[in-house]
């Protein structure tokens, strides 16, 4: 008896400890979750929030917009840039934002449409990250054009001088890809935000009541209007995936199909990728763990079992990282190419040495010491500092690909090292307009999508196969 | 896009205008850099943009050092300068068409009011030798009397770059032209050709096998830079020696 | 257009949208609002729209090559060779490309001034003609440069007239050439003075003892030239080159063979060489070389016996050998023995007065005898008689002195002892800054005149000049003002010069060779022969007038085989050079500032040039700063690890360190003069590189300053490339 | 407050105010854009029209256009060696700014009309040989007196004129419409 009943409480506390464990099993009622969203989102800011907003508004004005407008107005002697590295931080801060913008999408569709049900109170941050961070990654390269008033040359536009776009040009397919991506996923964006702004409409009052109102579009949560928004979210989250990949090979072929040692490399593409989701992956559980810590409630939606599981993704996408980090420099090495082996032996023992070291030691060393461990992966802050370390090595990466690389080339008559210069307060600026437009959302939109996570929790239930408690899912499309 | 059948090996002759470059009787004298800086309105950056790689040079002479002292020795003077390359990298890549291949003249174009300053094309040329309008660069009253008036005066946030001084051929075919005949080889020739002391550049049409640089460049030593990389440049060195 | 919107608002207004076109457009201003004026006559040979080009003599320097200068709507766009010309028969160096960014630049004398206040030409003829009346003749007295010679024949004219002090040339360039050493070795040679001349592009192998005939010395395009014909195997083998020098100049970087020989004993490497040569001929071993001892010479020189023994054999098996004695070589205590070590190789090697060979240089058409700028030593006693105050009045003209002599030759305290300096800078320089007036000349592109070419080509040659603008400031040409004011002051000064103005002397001195025989051009009347003259930039004769007989006595000379003695204490020898770009005068001019250094590619800066193993012994780095400090003084400048260079001997380049000069030279390098004390060569020519100097650390390197340069330190030296290249 | 002006805009006579507002600015920027294409002032009202009409040859006052690049402007010399023949215009009003530019040396300062950015090459002298008459680009000047642009001399118009030029020959299209025929 004792036998069973000793049973019974095992499995009453192995069942509470699952609960516990996670979102999906712990439903609370609908009215109270979408309260507690609404809380969150309403919260009166305190003076801590303000005082953080405003600096990073003076940042923002001050460092990314004034600085621009020195630069514009002296050139891009400004920045640190010459021959033989005509190309700077700028396009290292260009690169490292679209692929922290890549997480976002992977973890929203790719998630969504392999059916990982852990993704489902952070899909909404995700997708932010990779909204604002195209908008940073745009403003970065516009940063390093020349002549920014004529920007609207690379788009193909009709003209009486017969003057198109070059499409033999990465930088065309880039721009293209980059617009692609942005519009593309900010529809996907809001797409899954109706229900949400439905939601805070009906629980609002005054001129946030009327920007929902517009934002919801009159959605009432009919039958038909959910079947078509899940059919459009399923079609935009197909859709998206190939852009997602598409616009970082692209971004890729920037460096990959130009003639310079260490950049002409086939693998270009599928390691960017991977590099993007590294770097993504690590930004998204930074922002996770912030969110948690500071927002009302977010202890409830955001557990470890979700670091958990986004620290299970870094480790896998750091081993493949380091699967074409290897491969790609192999491959150079063994071509043999005068140039290319100076290059790398350049990354290694140069003034910058370190940072190539650096580099192999957040992106490799450091997650896999740190996240093979389940209790070590669960804990926010500790995934959080990973995340950070990684978003350092993969920014030092396309710093030892951009800049450092370049200084050396095929006439060593020019080489030179580059010192940066006005492109240092600027990509701070980003990252203050970075964290500055998620602060703002933070207050205008709801963070979590509520409707995913009730969604969620109602196809989870806890059954009984004799003894054992097992989580069964249900299939709701 | 080219097919494998169309790639043509470097050693035909794909140019129209060409040049000859004799590094053994090259003095390094930089009469070819002032040359070109005075025909061609290129303009001083001043010492501290000089040294930091912003000097807007269109020729530099390079050179090495072989061994060590007391068998040291100075490599042949290298004057590098655009290439003209029949396939050249820096074309593809410009995404405004701001740096064209002439069909015209089969030289590399740089159209400075089309160029964006996207730097893509000095990023992608083996040889590093077009320079970027870092910052409006100013030359005092009455500096400016002296600029010619047949080349742009370029302004910040452009790419520039040598062009065979393509306003003294198109100078030539005009004249010629209105006189009823053909250019003839020697008749004109580039700014730094024009002032070498040492006659160490021959410029002139690489298409005419009578002309004195088709037959210099087919002398057997002449070497042309980095053609591995199938760029099909226009400029032959002598190393000599 | 409103009224009281006024069109020079609009265009006020206008010339803002202009510049924020341009720079959208990202070239030149956006012609829309500009105005344009048409000529109120039009130039004769000018059309709308076509330029004009105009032959002149470059007078960046005073060889005299012949200019052709491209001009459009009144501006000089571009200067280009004389191709017709037969010293530099086309070319041009660097200096001659940026003779247009003095023209205009934005530093010049633009009114006549007493010390910065501007006045009225009248009243500064005024001034002029006054000095000349005030004073007695043997008290006025004429410091010019080596160009332009018509001026200097005026003043000659004046001074022979008058009794006045005659004028003494001076320039840099002479003073680093050590042109009084090589004039009286070449007077051993052919028996008068002169210039020699070297053949080098007709010869097999060229032996240059210090010579750097690739840079400034003497005239460098034709030197060039010769050096092409040397290399380039067109009629026979490929020549070779083999230079001597401490330092490897830009010459001795082209050399095929560089011997660093330890300063001071070219002379005896050129004895024994001559001493093996003989030997393996076979013969009377000749008087000059016998002297000397192998193993001695090899000792003191550091050249090793078979280096020796290998270039006696090629002087002794090849045709054509040609020494040529020049540069550092002869600024020493034994310059002259230096020379005529050298020629006495030449007279060996039988090449005197034959192709390859040596010549005297030939003189010009309206020359009679060969003269030379004064030598430092003569500088010095000029110097010392202004000082006791023998002269009262003190002309300048072409010339900058304070910056280029010596500092043990002060001339800056000697002209507080001269009651009245009139300067005729073109340009505010060091010493016109002293002066108590300055009386603009023309710039040589707006001026007349004519240079005798001294030396560089096989004919007699007078260049000649003619303005190829007008004047863009107001500034008059000196020999006007001198006529002018010789006429005010009337008597003897007023006889002297009998002439309207400049051209009307210009035509007086050279209408006379309408006569000649065998020039270039003949013209039935001497207003045709003056615009000939203008029209192709000069009058040459088209015979070869070198002075090719001379004695082979040289081999016979007692030459002092002596090392030569180095003033002043300190671990290292020092070697001044001219700045193959900025030469004496060229640090005004933004774009020769920008040239690279041809060896060092150093840009808009002065260096020391220190022997990689010597600075790791020192511990000093590239970009060190340091103080260089000679008996008589002491300069900073960067260090530069230069790889060829003896590890005794350090090298500064000569042309920066400009105190006033402009914005562009002012404040910038050092100037060497500052280390140079008073020590002489047998000739009077200054023993500039026979000091030895002490070097101090002052501060390291610290990153992002230090010097320009083209080169890049990675790609060339290794340097942070994370190995030893 | 701002919820109270935005509740104004949205009455009629707010949008109304909103619409003046608008066409205000619209105007006034249309106006700007417009004043920079009105031909300028020039110092005299050149009479074009006359002067043709008394069978003076478009080359007499700018020879420039058959030799070279500039077509030019006469210089003050020239029109004052005829006007200063005749009676009627040695003394008028209208050209005192021409003889007082004559008698003092001093410039006339026109305003030229028919220009191209600095950064076109152009060439009067190709232009003139391949056939093209003067008014086929600046128009019948019978009918103007200061030179006036009858249409905008850009890119798009030369290019297309350069097109139908080279018509069939392609050896022809590829010199005309070179980037590098105009543009260095």
């Amino acid at each position: 008896m004792s036998d069973n009943k000793h049973h019974a409480d095992a499995a009453q506390s192995h069942e509470e400890h699952l609960r516990e464990k996670h979102l999906m099993l712990d439903p609370l009622p609908r009215g109270r979750m979408n309260e507690m969203v609404m809380e969150s989102m309403m919260e009166k800011p305190t003076w801590k929030f303000w005082l953080v907003f405003g600096f990073l508004a003076f940042v923002v004005v001050y460092f990314l917009f004034y600085q621009w407008g020195v630069l514009i107005v002296k050139g891009q002697g400004e920045a640190g840039v010459m021959r033989p590295d005509y190309w700077g931080i700028f396009l290292v801060n260009t690169v490292f934002w679209i692929g922290i913008s890549h997480a976002g999408t992977f973890i929203s569709a790719i998630l969504r449409v392999f059916k990982a049900e852990f993704r489902r109170p952070f899909t909404r941050a995700a997708e932010l990250m990779t909204t604002f961070g195209l908008v940073q990654a745009g403003f970065s390269i516009f940063m390093h054009m020349g002549r920014v008033w004529v920007f609207y040359w690379l788009l193909p536009y009709p003209n009486q001088r017969m003057l198109w776009p070059n499409l033999h040009s990465p930088l065309t397919w880039d721009l293209l890809a980059i617009t692609t991506y942005l519009l593309s996923s900010t529809m996907y964006l809001f797409l899954p935000l109706i229900p949400d702004v439905a939601m805070a409409r009906d629980r609002s009052t005054g001129w946030r009541k009327n920007i929902y109102k517009v934002l919801a579009l009159g959605f009432r949560g009919t039958e038909g209007e959910w079947t078509h928004l899940r059919a459009a979210m399923n079609i935009f989250a197909f859709a998206i995936s190939p852009v997602m990949f598409s616009v970082h090979t692209i971004v890729s072929w920037d460096f990959a199909a130009a003639t310079r040692p260490g950049w002409s490399s086939t693998i270009f593409g599928p390691y960017f990728i991977v590099g993007a989701l590294h770097s993504g992956m690590g930004a998204a559980v930074v922002v996770l763990a912030v969110i948690r810590g500071t927002m009302k409630h977010m202890d409830y939606f955001v557990r470890g079992e979700h670091f958990d599981a986004i620290g299970k993704l870094m480790l896998i996408i750091s081993m493949a990282w380091a699967y074409f980090f290897f491969n790609d420099y192999m491959v150079q090495w063994y071509g043999g190419d005068k140039w290319t082996q100076q290059l790398l032996h350049f990354h290694e023992a140069g003034p910058l040495g370190w940072m190539w070291f650096a580099m192999l030691f957040t992106n490799i060393v450091l997650p896999w010491a740190i996240l093979w461990n389940p209790k070590w992966r669960a804990n926010p802050w500790l995934v959080g500092f990973v995340g950070i370390a990684i978003n350092v090595g993969m920014w030092f990466e396309r710093y030892i690909i951009i800049p450092i690389s370049v200084t050396i080339n095929r006439m060593p008559f020019t080489w030179r090292m580059y010192t940066p210069g006005i492109e240092v307060p600027m990509g701070i600026g980003t990252v203050a307009l970075f964290i500055l437009l998620y602060m703002a959302a933070s207050k205008l939109i709801p963070l979590i999508p509520v409707w995913e996570v009730q969604e969620g929790q109602m196809a989870h239930e806890l059954k009984k196969f004799g003894r054992e408690t097992v989580v069964s899912v249900s299939e709701l499309e | 896009m080219i097919r494998p059948e169309e790639i043509k090996m470097s050693t035909e002759e794909t140019g129209k205008w060409g040049m000859v470059i004799d590094q053994d009787i090259c003095t390094g004298c930089q009469a070819c850099v002032a040359a070109c800086a005075m025909e061609n309105n290129i303009t001083f950056v001043g010492e501290e943009d000089a040294g930091y790689g912003r000097s807007m040079h269109w020729i530099r002479i390079e050179r090495f050092w072989e061994g060590e002292y007391p068998e040291v020795k100075m490599t042949p003077q290298q004057p590098m300068l655009c290439q003209q390359c029949g396939h050249a990298t820096c074309e593809p890549v410009c995404p405004a068409f701001a740096t064209v291949h002439s069909q015209a003249e089969q030289l590399n174009l740089q159209v400075y009011n089309r160029c964006v300053g996207t730097r893509y094309c000095a990023n992608n040329c083996p040889y590093q030798v077009r320079a970027f309008n870092w910052r409006d660069y100013q030359r005092p009253e009455p500096l400016p009397n002296q600029f010619n008036p047949d080349v742009t005066v370029r302004r910040m946030g452009v790419m520039e770059k040598c062009t065979f001084c393509i306003q003294r051929i198109h100078k030539a075919q005009d004249k010629a032209k209105s006189e009823g005949r053909e250019v003839m080889d020697g008749e004109f020739t580039t700014a730094c050709a024009q002032a070498c002391p040492a006659n160490a550049i021959v410029f002139g049409r690489v298409d005419n096998p009578e002309s004195l640089v088709s037959q210099l460049s087919h002398k057997g030593h002449g070497v042309k830079h980095l053609e591995e990389l199938g760029t099909l440049p226009n400029v032959t060195y002598f190393k000599g020696g | 257009m409103s009224e009281q919107f006024s069109r020079r608002d609009f265009l006020k207004l206008a010339g803002l949208g202009a510049a924020t076109t341009a720079i959208l457009t990202g070239c030149g201003p956006a012609s829309r609002y500009v105005k344009r004026e048409p000529y109120q006559q039009m130039p004769e040979y000018n059309s709308v729209g076509q330029s004009t080009y105009y032959a002149t003599t470059c007078r960046e320097c005073a060889a005299g090559c012949g200019l052709v200068v491209r001009t459009y709507q009144g501006r000089a766009i571009k200067t280009e060779g004389n191709a017709s010309h037969p010293l530099n028969l086309g070319k041009t160096c660097a200096r001659g490309q940026a003779t247009l960014q003095g023209l205009y630049n934005p530093d010049r004398v633009t009114d006549p001034n007493k010390t910065g206040s501007a006045m009225e030409w009248d009243a500064a003829i005024q001034v002029v003609a006054d000095a000349l009346k005030k004073y007695k003749p043997d008290e006025i007295a004429f410091l010019m440069g080596m160009a332009p010679d018509h001026l200097f024949d005026l003043v000659t004219d004046m001074a022979n007239a008058t009794g006045m002090n005659a004028p003494i040339r001076f320039g840099a360039l002479g003073m680093f050439e050590a042109r009084a050493t090589l004039s009286k070795a070449a007077e051993t040679l052919f028996g008068q003075a002169g210039l020699p001349f070297f053949d080098v592009g007709g010869a097999q192998v060229v032996l240059s003892f210090g010579a750097n005939f690739l840079e400034t010395w003497l005239s460098p395009i034709p030197y060039t030239r010769g050096f092409t014909g040397l290399r380039e195997a067109k009629t026979k083998l490929r020549g070779k080159f083999v230079q001597f020098e401490a330092r490897m100049s830009a010459t001795g970087g082209k050399a095929d063979e560089w011997v660093p020989l330890r300063p001071g004993t070219e002379a005896l490497v050129a004895l024994a060489i001559g001493q093996i040569a003989a030997e393996i001929r076979g013969g009377a071993m000749p008087k000059a070389f016998s002297s000397v001892d192998l193993l001695d010479v090899a000792s003191k020189s550091g050249v090793k016996l078979e280096a020796l023994e290998h270039l006696g054999e090629l002087v002794a098996t090849t045709n054509g050998v040609l020494a040529i004695p020049g540069g550092p070589a002869l600024g020493q205590s034994n310059g002259l023995a230096v020379a005529e070590a050298v020629l006495a190789l030449n007279a060996f090697a039988e090449n005197i007065g034959k192709p390859g060979g040596v010549y005297l240089s030939a003189l010009a058409p309206n020359q009679t005898e060969a003269n030379r700028p004064a030598s430092a030593k003569e500088m010095q006693e000029f110097v010392e008689k202004m000082a006791s105050g023998a002269f009262k009045v003190l002309f300048v003209h072409g010339v900058n002195p304070v910056f280029e002599l010596p500092k043990s030759i002060d001339f800056k305290s000697a002209m507080g002892s001269v009651e009245q300096v009139i300067s005729f800078a073109t340009f505010p320089d060091e010493t016109s800054a002293e002066a108590d007036y300055i009386f603009p000349d023309h710039h040589g592109l707006e001026s007349w005149g004519y240079q005798r070419v001294a030396t560089g080509t096989a004919q007699p040659v007078l260049s000649g000049a003619q303005p190829v603008v007008s004047p863009f400031y107001n500034t008059r040409a000196t020999a006007d003002v001198l006529i002018a004011a010789a006429q005010l002051a009337g008597g003897k000064f007023a006889e002297a010069l009998p002439y309207k103005d400049e051209v009307e002397f210009l035509q007086t001195k050279v209408s006379s060779l309408m006569s000649e025989s065998d020039g270039s051009f003949t013209a039935p009347d001497a207003f045709t022969f003056m615009a000939y003259f203008q029209q192709y930039g000069g009058w040459w004769k088209n015979t070869d007038a070198r002075l090719s007989s001379g004695t082979s006595g040289i081999l016979n000379a007692n030459i002092s085989a002596e090392e030569a003695q180095f003033a002043g204490e300190g671990e290292f020898f020092f070697v001044p050079f001219v700045s193959p770009t900025l030469a004496e005068a060229g640090a005004n001019k933004p774009w020769l500032q920008e040239l690279p250094d041809p060896t060092t590619t150093v840009m808009w800066n002065t260096w020391v040039e220190i022997n990689p193993e010597t600075a790791h012994e020192l511990g000093l780095h590239n970009d060190d700063m340091v103080k260089v400090i000679s008996e008589v003084g002491e300069v900073q400048a960067y260090v530069y690890l230069y790889p060829a260079i003896r590890p005794d001997t350090i090298a500064m380049p000569f042309g920066q360190g400009h105190t006033a000069y402009g914005r562009y030279a002012e404040n910038r390098g050092a100037n060497p003069a500052n280390l140079l004390g008073g020590h002489f060569n047998e000739a009077g020519d200054l023993a500039f590189a026979g000091m030895r100097v002490k070097i101090e650390k002052i501060s390291s390197a610290v990153s992002g300053v230090g010097l320009s340069r083209m080169e890049s330190r990675m790609g060339v030296y290794g340097e942070a490339l994370g190995e030893e290249h | 407050m701002i919820k109270k002006f935005f509740d104004w805009l949205k009455q009629p006579l707010g949008l109304i105010a909103v619409g003046i507002v608008f066409l205000a600015l619209f105007s006034a920027a249309t106006y700007g854009i417009y004043t920079t294409q009105q031909t300028p002032e020039q110092p005299i009202d050149f009479p074009h029209n006359k002067h043709i009409s008394f069978g003076i040859q478009c080359l007499y006052c700018h020879p420039g256009a058959s030799k070279g690049p500039a077509a030019g402007i006469p210089s003050q010399a020239k029109c004052w060696a005829c006007h200063n023949q005749i009676v009627k215009t040695r003394d008028s009003a209208l050209l005192a700014p021409l003889k007082d530019a004559v008698m003092s040396g001093e410039s006339i300062e026109w305003v030229p009309v028919a220009i191209v950015p600095d950064f076109v090459q152009f060439n009067h002298r190709a232009h003139v040989a391949a056939g093209k008459n003067c008014e086929d680009c600046h128009g019948d000047l019978t009918k103007m007196t200061i030179y006036e642009n009858p249409q905008v001399f850009n890119m798009g118009w030369c290019l297309n004129c350069h097109i139908e030029t080279a018509g069939d020959d392609q050896e022809k299209l590829i010199k005309l419409s070179d980037c590098g025929t105009c543009h260095y």
